[in-house]
């Protein structure tokens, strides 16, 4: 071999070793807030909320006693959340032009995480689905779109993860003695299937974990069932509007 | 070169070949009765838990009219059994068993689950090699440990879908509290084998499987009626009126 | 290998590359019906039925401001359902004679969603089991059996499907204030489970969906025992107990 | 080779051989313990309590009846447990200075289901986690650490079938009808998940374990569910201070 | 409950069990009768090695005399096509394909090796069908091309054996060397096949490894006789006075 | 779900569909090309070359019966080499900017035969090794390389390939009555395996691969031996300097 | 299960398990025997023979200064090759009648290279192939047979063994300067893969190492090849050519 | 869990990690040496040697030329060998007291290729075989045992690779015209493999790859009966008796 093209060829080699190198690094740091935010976010499964009226009086109390209540943990999910904006600069720098998609594995998995808490933060502090463009903005800049930006199929991977939690969420939400947040839930989830059956997805894993939901939409179907039947609570009329 | 002597190794291995022929034509021979023992077994699996969802006219018992249908099934397989005993006279059953051994579970899986239903307890090696002996109590075969142990841990699989499609029916609910007292037994039994059994340690884990389906049913069912103050019977009459009305 | 021989093989191996390519073409035809169907009955889980008295009121009012009601569903699911007659016989027409097994795995998997999409209607409409002649009679035609017809085991597939609805369905009709439907699904189930008792099967996937009849039925059963303590269906006395 | 080197290689390997067999036949007594214990444990699931005072009465009878009762259960394990220290002590004796790690995986699976056993014990009289030097005290000695010793990984799998255990054990007390343990069960679970979190775990098989938790987690919350909603039971207000 | 309409979906389900049973069955017979064709298909490859290894009296075309006994033991595979003809008619065939494909293969890997020997090219696929039909020309079965071709394929393996243990006798070397050739023509040949034959890949990375052996071997020939400057037919000659000496 | 957002998504997924469907199309044709080269070139093992004395005579025979020899074969190959950048440009013209990297996957392997086959016909045209960018000059165009450009690892797995064809070359060249071509190879092949032993390489396959070399070179160590050997032929001593 | 049964069951299976390992050991006594006698054979491929005739005088003198020649080696393999009997002995003591079958594969290994040794000797002293019933009673006795025999399998398998060490020896006998070996081993080894040939075999080992037979035959035609041509077997003449 | 125990457990589990990390970076230290010594050496293959008469003249006038000839090849290698004593210390300095065998395997393969440089300098320059002490020796120190040592099998292992090497440089001295060297190697190896031979290995990876040794033992004997039928080197009288 050319002593020159071997050069060349081992150059070439090398930075690629060392970007990888880097990256994972960045990855390590970020795989770090996400595993952070999503910690503090399994807290919510034993956090009565404000709108549980029954629970109402007694939650006012340990809020005295410092227990943390829904906005507070949202509150300390938040700034982690931006944070993640420091990373995906660091990232964005240290990926050559045009190799975003090169790279990209290294990370989906906890990007898929940090879409995650960014959408669970939304529904619970607006009730709304956060949508692809807003994620993209709190997790990164439109400008380094050519070197790190957020993928269709890494924003449905988290709002999967969102439903998985959220039928979780209903369960624990009646053991705590919130009958209203399985109805909201309910309606939100199946709105939520409904948008998910109208895409186009192809037999990957976004199908599979897809074809997962149905166990949620159950269960939490039977949540609403027992609810219902107990005459514990009820859809509203607006809310079977919603549906439509 | 010494033509007679050549003769003689072609002869000699001329009987190599007979031999390894033979062998070979009866493997196969026992890998196709063997193939029809575990389809006879398997009809004769489904047949019980159909008298088992059936049992509309409680003219006599049905566990016990299951029990009589499955082994009047299972008679067929015993009837290949006798036909294949002098294939696998002595030795030779060691020699085929890996051709025999899935068939032979199976047959035991279905016999063992007949027995169950009539009896509630497991059918002993005994009866089983009983069941594959001739008139005069000579046995077809000598049924392996390993393969009886195996065939019953099976069993465990078909009574936990038993129990919970059983569930629904009137009796259901007590039924699967005794199989699920019975799986739980057999797994507990069956644990001290697992090291002299290789094979066991999958099926355990299967068993253990099945169990906690079971659990999970009779689970169900503790929870429901424990809202109300209301023993099981006085539920099944409640739920057959509200069908009927 | 002669090259005649070898061009003649090529000729025939490409004519069935060729035909596969386009089943495979009508097959996505009949994937969007089937999903398109599926989609629609979905929404039978937030639908009040006529049949339920008690709701039939603000059922009414409902229809008014347009919800889709149950008949309302099923009109528009019957026309997709009589369009997949078009792709049946399109694929008719690419099937040579007496090769319909052949192909048949390619669309296994959508016509089992049509069977389960005929089935449910028909449920919905009569309160009756579809027999497999009768699917087969929506789907296809009888003179192109040697082409394209039903297969048992379709059929029960897609039977099989139907029950999982119709489980969910129990637990929904009761969040909607149907407590008849739990009751009718029930006798429904019971009656086809027993006919699926008949059955001899092998270690395969019909088996395995088999077994997971059971876990419905179990459901079921569950609702109408609710509803029968709580004597909502039965004979009405002391609602206010089951009220707690 | 020279004869005198090829002796020396010679002995060498087979004092190895020597050793491993040694090992293997103490193993075999361990496993034959943890077995045991393991077995004995397993009762517990059809095991009712002292604490569970609906079936108080039935219980008394029971007893009588020689039917073991979880104290009667937990004596029964603490000899058995005690005894472990025994076969440590004999492969103490035989695993030659500084080659702990060298034979280490030959025993790991036994010492864990100990570790396990130790730990519901623990958890079963105390309603405590045991902390790994507690569970190193009961299993050995200080003094042999560099023969034999407890690996973190190996106190961490303990605790992970610990909980796997328990979400049956949740289960299962139900329907002994001792309504509280699915509570106690809860709060444990999920301080010793919030626990788990925390930790930096490298270790692939370990990893996957800890994310198998979740489910065992779900079931337990759903049981819990099933008891609040029915006001079978309810969580204290001091256990959800605990939980902070 | 409306008991006749029980009994109709019973009646119903009833049918299916028949039409089911059915199935399995025709398949267990169909999977066993390809078992035996698959047997009888290695005999006779082994047979046709065997002869080619022997050919002591060179009374006749040891080739042709070769492939004559071949297909005589191929017959009786026909005959258990024959029989299998009215469960495999029409459709039912591609129903059942899965199960009556190896041994198709086998089948045609054993006669393809027995008209190489006698004519040195490929069975054609019209041949093949020939001998699985009726006298009057009526197919037993649709003979599947894929099926056809992975039969060939496997043949590759059977013509490395044969040129290696040949290459030790007379004329083996000369052999050797054509069946190089002709492998080398068959590997290409079925190349243009694989995208459309999905199994063919993996086949014909076995081809690939006979032919390399085959390769070597010839290689080693050629090496070693041009150290001297010898016909290939000369040195069959001088290692046989060498033996007999 | 926002009908708006849905549709975006929706687009998004389809584009990616789309295109996948169209670069699909441009790699069968790929494909085939490599296919044909392949079979082309491999010819070469039945191939005599002019430079072989012995067999000369039979060679010009036949040549008259128009059998390919080397330079033929070439020739032959040449064209559909350069027809290969047909499909590059096609291929750069489907690929969105900046996602080379998200579709490379899908030609990898066609691309990789693609090297092999220019490099094999500049072995047997000059014996030289070709370099990166003059495969890469020959396969596709500088201007493209944010939409599609060779990469150091598709042009490795190449060379690998040429050396295992190399081997069976070295074989079936003495077959041939061609004993000079074994020596020729065996210092080709010595110098680029040098080469790759001075590679960083962190690639699992292509390592995997580079390891399975050492095959190669043994086989074609003893064809040179037993060339030598017989004196057959023998290394030249310009030959062995170069070596260094 | 009856505690009696269960009881006697694992009574029954444990007597298997000891079984199996007194077996055991007397299969490490059986393998230390063949290992030794492969040893010392092995030596037989740095021996001249008697037979040699062209070396005869060195090998005298070599006796002189005491190195083993063949008789001296078949000598010291004997005894080891009758003490095997001792081992079949403890065997077939051990064995329950007509479990032969069952616990065969445990020794089939050891016996196989038991078969080669003997077989390896008769050809050295007698150039004969040694037959099946004769193996047979030098490893064990007729009257065991329901415990303890020698399957066709086993016996030819060590055949196979021993045509790898033949052609082995034939190159080796060359460089020690006997010619007539090879001469005898091929005429040998011929009818014997002639008998091979007549076997039907499934896809196993024997299958698998059968075929490797043939490159054992090529091998040693090659060294007969190589003497004919070189004269040195045929009729001397013109020895100078061969040296070239 | 409690804050401390977790505290103490985090810690451990990151002090593993820790060591881990500055353990790889050692042995890549390590692994870069042994892959430099490994490239090195297998230029053997092309090197004539000084005891090779017939080339002699030659080879003078390529050392002239500054062709590397063996003393040189070994001289380059031999301060490199050295230098593993650095790493070696590295290493010993980071892993923990008794902790030795815990991480050994991250080094086992680097560790073997350092033993196969040390055994194939010796063999060059002495002709005879390193004993593990002396290797040991060379790769590190007696007085840290406790921490870093050279393991039986990894000596073993090392061994075995050189003779997978010496079988090459058995064909590659024919061909540079050395035919002394075959017979040197010949003697060495089948003296090496007759003590292998001798030594217990129990059924694991040593096993496997010893009896792939067979190969390259019938290869050597291979290329001494060509060189011993064309009469260009035979064994000497010493030589045979040294085998005794
Ligand atoms: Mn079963
Ligand atoms: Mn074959």
């Amino acid at each position: 071999m050319d002593p020159q093209d071997l050069d060349r060829l081992n150059e070439l080699l090398e930075q690629d070793v060392e970007i990888r190198e880097k990256i994972k690094e960045q990855v390590a740091e970020l795989d770090k807030k996400t595993r952070n935010m999503a910690g503090v976010l399994n807290r919510i499964h034993s956090t009565p909320t404000e709108s549980s009226q029954v629970t109402w009086l007694s939650c006012r109390f340990i809020r005295l006693i410092r227990l943390p209540i829904v906005p507070v943990l949202i509150d300390s999910v938040r700034p982690i959340l931006q944070s993640c904006q420091d990373t995906s600069a660091a990232m964005a720098a240290l990926i050559p032009l045009n190799q975003f998609w090169r790279f990209k594995e290294m990370w989906s998995s906890s990007l898929r995480t940090a879409v995650y808490s960014a959408a669970f933060v939304e529904y619970l502090s607006s009730g709304k689905l956060i949508s692809l463009p807003d994620v993209a903005k709190i997790l990164g800049k439109e400008e380094w779109k050519d070197r790190f930006s957020l993928a269709v199929e890494d924003y449905l991977h988290g709002l999967i993860s969102l439903v998985n939690e959220l039928s979780r969420l209903a369960v624990n939400a009646v053991t705590l003695g919130n009958f209203e947040e399985p109805i909201r839930i309910s309606i939100f989830v199946k709105e939520l299937f409904a948008g998910f059956t109208m895409l186009n997805l192809k037999n990957d894993t976004l199908r599979r974990r897809f074809d997962s939901l149905k166990y949620d939409i159950k269960k939490i179907e039977e949540v609403v069932y027992d609810l219902s039947l107990r005459k514990l609570a009820a859809p509203k009329k607006e809310q079977v509007d919603s549906k439509e | 070169m010494d033509t007679d002597k050549t003769t003689a190794v072609v002869d000699i291995f001329d009987e190599f070949r007979k031999d390894i022929d033979e062998h070979n034509d009866r493997r196969e021979r026992l890998i196709k009765a063997s193939r029809d023992v575990t389809n006879i077994s398997k009809k004769v699996i489904f047949l019980l838990h159909r008298i088992m969802t059936e049992r509309g006219n409680d003219t006599r018992d049905p566990f016990k009219h299951a029990a009589e249908r499955g082994r009047n099934g299972l008679r067929e397989a015993q009837v290949l059994y006798a036909q294949m005993k002098h294939e696998i006279q002595g030795d030779e059953f060691w020699r085929y068993h890996r051709a025999v051994s899935p068939g032979l579970q199976e047959y035991i899986e279905a016999l063992s689950f007949a027995h169950y239903l009539e009896h509630g307890t497991l059918v002993t090696y005994a009866q089983v090699q009983d069941t594959l002996s001739d008139d005069s109590g000579v046995p077809y075969l000598p049924l392996p440990k390993e393969d009886y142990l195996l065939g019953l841990s099976d069993l465990t699989g078909e009574l936990m879908r038993f129990a919970i499609s059983g569930i629904a029916r009137k009796g259901g609910r007590t039924k699967a509290t005794e199989v699920c007292a019975f799986v739980r037994q057999c797994k507990s039994d069956f644990e001290r084998f697992t090291p002299v059994v290789r094979e066991l340690s999958k099926k355990q884990s299967v068993t253990t499987q099945s169990l906690e389906k079971i659990e999970d049913a009779v689970y169900a069912i503790v929870v429901r009626s424990s809202e109300y103050d209301l023993p099981p019977e006085a539920v099944d009459d409640i739920v057959a009126q509200s069908i009927s009305s």
